[in-house]
């Protein structure tokens, strides 16, 4: 069943009178809905019943890493004694101001990095700082630089994050492997060079063997070399970005630590540097002091990226993940998603083209086509998994079980993969069947958007 | 640990038993699971995080420990992140876990209810401004001011790359301004305000046909209602430059429209509906006009229909996104604050519109009366700009601000210091019951 | 989609060894399910995905006053300082102590009653209370009594309740208007009545409005007049049952007072009595002396009928509800459930015998089975009725609505109502087809009871 | 009240708004709402309850206000009810609701989530006592207690009025079980323990055939750990009279199945498994055996088909309960604790055996632990039988004991006093960090 529209429901127009303000400065009226509670109960409860969660069924949407979002990190979230105001002196907040200090810690060593500031709220943002460390780092030097280097299977984000940040993208076209192509990088990198950014493992699971040669080449031609942390839960324990070369990364805390993504937000992107780049940290950040915590503002900050202190409850549950699950738990995390999405590779007959992968594979619909594949998939009771990229493979179905499901599950998935493989294009035609919303017109939508319900009432 | 799940598996939250692991290694024909992993040993870790599992009872406990360290104080701080009632029903309804839990609507046939609830939030933003767009979140009012900058870029039909900003701007948000102008070269450059509000023949002095965009404030960090919206828009379209205003959504329940001010963005924080105080969390909101809609930065959700002819809810226009289109991208911004918004969107709801204009009738009163009984005290201005406030005053004092921050302090109270002998004072209905004890300790402190 | 029972998911038998006890104190091994957490969470997800409550849409269960359920009051019932231990001394709980003597006072001026002990935790335990109480009375007037009269159109508890305390029932038919028939009352009446125990309004929603009479030949014969509160949300602020003539009464807080009905439980059972039977309320009970808080014991206590001091977390939501809506809300509340239930009894096509009712009124299916007519509404998106009860009106679709629904949805109630009215006996018995489960057959059920998975197994 | 959710409507919770209510006055041909209430005059109530009305926030803040009086203590407290960690996702499962606010499942088809949950509800009770039926639950152990002394009257085969209990009962529980006694005109009599155990010659001598039941506890209220159920058993079958054993159900995690002791019915509180401390609100268990399914009290789930032939659960045997049954039903309860009973599966799931047997053993060696250390503590023996314990002991202390509660309770803990010289502490993981403190605070108090 569908539900209406709040404004639908419970529509009111008021006059704005008796204000303690000038008329000229005041607005004559507003006309929003004004359901009571039951009302509005009963409405997001509805709502919430047409959405699928983590808690609805496998999400083994690729690269975003949907594990289970552990419900105490909530509740710790939510603690009476965490909802301060920003404007508060260091002296009073000693108590978050630790905690930050701690979480800053437990991520440089997770990440093998010397430092880690907590202010960008998500992980694009954490791209845009660490962009902006790495120019300010050159600038710093007098070595003013133009390009930043990006395989071509990267996240979208890395390549908007350059241009935001000014510089020109050079697209780096992946190997027949999947992986860099040593030569085109070594075509690719100069002086222009600011930095390489890069996955690892890729968004195909592939672990990039070469990394060391890779941050040598970077490296020799005065770059710097960025780690996008999206794909960090495949390797916890096992290898960490510091270690590789990398001088600058972020950490995606709603995949890796498991915060809720909220149906989009908020995040958190935390960003690990080596020791030399610490200077170039946004302000401000977080230092103990004979066991007292201060704010202070890095000798070359780049500033601020966030109005003040970055996605605070975001980051609690962050802290709260890890300190639960230690050096075993977090080790644990990675065996079991690699181990699930090495299993659940093997039980479903699309093809998988690259590996060895870790935490997420590529399979190809073939001749069929992904997005309608994964239509079909809805029809099935799961969610399906991220499609038609990368580009690198056909038709492409980037799947990422995470370490949070059964075998049960995954054989549950794996039948559904099975049983869309399959059926017939008709049949995918028409998917999805199953969910309260058929398939959706997304061309009219864009064609001719209407975005708000007074544009409803426009047309 | 007795108080754990210690369940037969590895960890907490993987729940694959040790039988299980052990048939799914050997379908994989894989000896152990170290196997699984492809890292050359020459960057491999063989070391340990050092960090301790706890059990869950454990680890709320240290958290405990650590926020226990916090001062417990009455704060009457604001200056950008404010603290209103929110319902419980809010935190009941979003806490949901197909809610909380999901992710972005990139398969919108199983996420129409968030759609719906964010196209909600869309259209509650284009009645409060009487602007055309609303997108579905930025980070916070800050990098949403960022983004307008940029989007000043894209749409004007002249050149130019200054950005005008109030004097009276808090700085953390400039700063983010700064970091967002760095890219496209833009420089931004603060004009002079006049007991308050926007200095208006100062500001007609300072912009040019090389002005971008020309931001103001209502009300302002000090929380001042601005005045002359009116005569700050005009003068920002004779230069064909955009006006972007900031502001809040309890401050736009009562104050004249964007729209009718000629305001073509608004920015601003929509977190401090639906959600408390939260160290500066934050739910950037940015409408704009119509005639931009396909320069808007961010996630837009739009009306569609879906094979059985029935309304449906879709992301749209997503060729604006880095996604799709990586760096010609309209920002790259991909995780927004979309729950935040469902808060907000909740709470307004909440509210209705009879309890969203009573919510910004007091924040007006309130602030009067408080700045009314402080100014009452010796030693003590309030306000010291003669104008209307919202919320929130500055307030003068013979004893150095710094003083009395911290012999508020010691009294159980938080107030801003803004300058050597300037206090700011901000409070809602949250802090209405310490009112009394509150003057009491400040007419103490101020002596 | 139908979900697995747990014990088919994750099953495991663990061995009790490394025992800090004896061999011949300890069981050999335990067999329980064992999810993950997980795993756990999708369980019981789904399984509330396959429950209907009071935010899931109309819930007009006749007689069970489904209001809606605030959800700040779960917050007050959560506070940790509520989280105390019933064996503290009074000193050291004068906060919990205060706020139980605040509630006592609500409820006896909401009910006119000169004492209220919060101890019954449930509205049966309550009856319970109060027959116990009227029995201890008349035992101490010398005065034993043996029967208990309750008219036929009473809740099965008042049967059950005067059983369980020893009494013989005496049921009283009602009179064609559907109220007390005075000379069946009179007939009844004697000698042995100890207690005459009454719903006002009845379960036809109808006042007695002979109420004072009645009381008087109740007390004429020496006998106590019982109020059952199951229908107290009809009447809040325009008639008290002290004022009526009651004797003892109970409340039944998950109705009148919005507690959460928890899908059976937990609920509380106050009981008010008149300042002369105040002294055999249950041990103990919470007086004031000079600003301070104690439990005593009352000079002629019946004792005990909870543990330690009843349901506590469900008193918290009862006062916060109470002291939220105050005088005025709760008044409205009354004038909203009365409007509520005339007005959709308005728009209904079946019959509805008996007027002018209150809060809920009593429809007839007519030639339908009643039963039937509620699993096809079930198919219309709506909770049906109770059915088949009271047996004074055929067919009964016992009716009640609340104040919680809006026109809107009450025009859609009746719309589902008029929608079965319709439809042909095949149609109601071929219902639902709607939920995810179909017609269940209780038969069989109880002829071959498999009341756990154990049992499951076997067969 | 600015923080009030002031909609046009009469008051929080009913939503008709002016223009609906004339609407619908109107429809029923009523003129104003009060016309609609059939009351005589002479019964109608034309005062005032007194009571204010208060905003959401207010009323929270006044139950803070009134809480706030509560002492801050760390309970080392049981005696029948027990703290033990929860999980917060059983908070959180159980709060959607789906299951908060639903009702007694009369309407299976849409009653399969909570239908479900009861019957593994029931099903864990099955395994943990060995006996074949579990009802869904009973306000608490004490009227478990009860409605179990009433079972005995029905399902005896020969008359008897006796129920014996144990000298050491906890006083509420044995008054609850006296007020249902009263009905049925059963007489409730004490039999001697011998050094924290049932003295089972004394039982001998007391037991005759007019027994109709015999009541024992392990733990006992003491927290001793019955040596000799068998015997009990076996003694109490000789005179054809019922077993009924007290326990909970972290304790029969590890102790001996109830059926190889003989025991008849399993009464008890679980409401230590799934809520924590809460004033004493409870979860009562009742297991019996099979034979007398058709006299157990109470809601039972069993499993069944739906029409498409799949399983499907429903209530059954209702004949036996009041809405059929009235005056001859088993027992006149209706409303129950379900959603605590769901609460308590959840949370036995969560810790699944291994984590249940680990809790129980930790009950085993903390009460002995902690009372090790208190032994060595000049003036104070503990424990003082010579027994296994399960999370409490008794201690005897040279001090007056009612001295020892109100020192403790000056540094900031809580034990009970149970006679002149006697108090009783009790342990579990919640106070585990506090342990340290307790046993220095007791060392100081016991001088």
């Amino acid at each position: 069943l569908y539900e209406p529209l709040l404004s639908e429901k419970a529509n009111e127009t008021v006059e704005v009178d008796d204000s303690p303000l000038p008329d000229d400065l005041t607005r004559d009226s507003l006309s929003l809905p004004d359901p009571a509670e039951p009302e509005l109960a009963r409405h997001y409860t509805r709502l919430s019943q047409m959405n699928y969660g983590v808690e609805s069924g496998p999400f083994p949407l690729g690269s975003c890493t949907m594990k289970y979002n552990p419900s105490f990190t909530e509740d710790v979230a939510g603690r009476a004694d965490a909802a301060i105001h920003p404007g508060r002196p260091d002296s009073t907040v000693q108590g978050t101001l630790a905690l930050c200090h701690r979480l800053q810690d437990y991520l440089g060593r997770i990440g093998g990095m010397d430092a880690v500031t907590l202010q960008p709220p998500a992980g694009a943002a954490g791209e845009f700082t660490g962009i902006q460390i790495a120019k300010a780092y050159h600038e710093h030097n007098d070595d003013e630089r133009s390009e930043v280097v990006i395989p071509d299977s990267a996240h979208g984000t890395n390549f908007a994050t350059a241009a935001m940040a000014g510089y020109e993208v050079v697209e780096l076209p992946s190997g027949d492997d999947g992986r860099v192509d040593i030569e085109a990088l070594e075509a690719a990198v100069g002086d222009d060079t600011a930095a390489l950014m890069l996955t690892n493992p890729n968004t195909l699971g592939l672990f990039e063997r070469d990394i060391e040669h890779v941050a040598d080449i970077v490296h020799d031609a005065g770059g710097l070399l960025y780690y996008d942390g999206a794909n960090l839960n495949a390797l916890l324990g096992r290898a960490r970005p510091g270690d590789m070369g990398f001088d600058v990364m972020h950490y995606n805390v709603h995949k890796t630590f498991a915060t809720p993504h909220g149906g989009g937000g908020p995040g958190a992107g935390p960003v690990g540097v080596r020791e030399e780049l610490a200077q170039f940290l946004p302000n401000p950040h977080v230092r103990e002091r004979g066991g007292n915590y201060e704010h202070y503002e890095p000798s070359n900050s780049i500033g601020k990226v966030h109005g003040f202190y970055g996605n605070w409850p975001v980051l609690l549950k962050t802290f709260a993940y890890i300190a639960r699950l230690g050096d075993e738990g977090l080790r644990d995390a990675s065996a079991k998603a690699v181990l699930n999405a090495n299993y659940l590779a093997e039980q479903i007959e699309y093809e998988v083209p690259f590996g060895p992968f870790h935490h997420e594979f590529v399979a190809s619909a073939g001749e069929q086509d992904a997005a309608d594949a994964a239509k079909r998939m809805l029809d099935y009771g799961v969610h399906p998994p991220t499609t038609k990229w990368p580009e690198i493979v056909d038709e492409a179905l980037m799947t990422e079980p995470t370490e949070g499901e059964t075998k049960r599950s995954l054989d549950q998935l794996a039948a559904a993969f099975n049983a869309v493989a399959g059926d017939s294009d008709a049949e995918l035609a028409d998917a999805p069947s199953r969910p309260t919303a058929k398939r959706i017109d997304q061309a009219t939508a864009a064609r001719n958007p209407r975005l708000s319900w007074q544009a409803l009432d426009d047309t | 640990m007795s108080d754990s799940d210690s369940h037969a598996t590895g960890s907490p939250y993987a729940p694959q038993t040790a039988a299980e692991t052990a048939a799914m290694l050997d379908a994989v024909g894989a000896d152990d699971l170290e196997s699984l992993f492809d890292v050359p040993e020459s960057v491999a870790f063989d070391s340990e995080f050092g960090i301790d599992a706890r059990s869950e009872r454990a680890t709320r406990r240290e958290v405990a420990r650590l926020l226990g360290r916090n001062a417990d104080l009455t704060e009457f701080l604001g200056r950008g992140h404010y603290d209103h009632y929110v319902p419980s029903v809010v935190d009941d309804l979003a806490s949901r876990s197909e809610f909380l839990t999901s992710y972005t609507q990139y398969q919108p046939e199983v996420a129409q209810g968030f759609l719906q609830a964010l196209f909600e939030f869309q259209s509650m933003l284009v009645e409060l401004t009487g602007l055309g767009v609303a997108n579905c979140s930025m980070y916070d009012d800050a990098t949403a001011l960022g983004e307008a900058a940029t989007l000043s870029q894209r749409v004007r039909s002249v050149s130019g790359d200054r950005i005008l900003v109030p004097e009276h701007l808090r700085a953390g948000k400039r700063a983010v301004l700064s970091n967002y102008a760095d890219g496209p070269d833009l420089t931004v450059e603060s004009y002079p305000m006049s007991d308050g509000i926007v200095d208006v023949p100062a500001l007609a002095d300072d912009i040019g046909d090389d002005t971008a965009m020309v931001y103001a404030e209502s009300p302002t960090v000090r929380g001042v209602i601005e005045e002359r919206l009116g005569a700050i828009g005009d003068l920002t379209h004779d230069h064909e430059a955009l006006f972007c205003l900031g502001s809040d959504p309890i401050a736009l329940s009562l104050l004249e429209r964007p729209v009718d001010v000629g305001a073509d963005v608004v920015v601003g924080d929509a977190a401090s509906l639906g959600t408390g105080t939260a160290y500066g969390f934050g739910l950037g909101m940015f409408v704009t006009r119509e005639e931009y809609l396909r320069q808007v930065p961010g996630r837009l959700v739009g009306a569609s229909e879906d094979a059985a002819d029935r309304r449906a809810y879709t992301l749209t226009l997503q060729t604006r996104e880095q996604h799709i289109r990586k760096e010609r991208a309209t920002s790259n911004i991909c995780t927004n604050q979309a729950w935040v918004a469902l808060r907000t969107a909740m709470h307004a709801a909440w509210l209705g519109p009879d309890g969203l204009i009573d919510l910004a009738k007091d924040c007006v009163t309130r602030a009067r009366d408080i700045a009314d009984r402080l100014d009452d005290i010796v030693g003590v201005k309030a306000p010291i700009h003669g104008r209307h406030h919202f919320r929130e005053f500055l307030a003068r004092t013979d004893q150095p601000a710094s003083a009395i921050v911290a012999d508020l302090a010691a009294e159980g109270f938080a107030v801003h210091a803004v300058d050597d002998h300037l206090v700011q004072v901000c409070a809602t209905e949250t802090t209405a019951d310490a009112t009394d004890e509150f003057v009491a300790a400040f007419r103490e402190v101020a002596k």
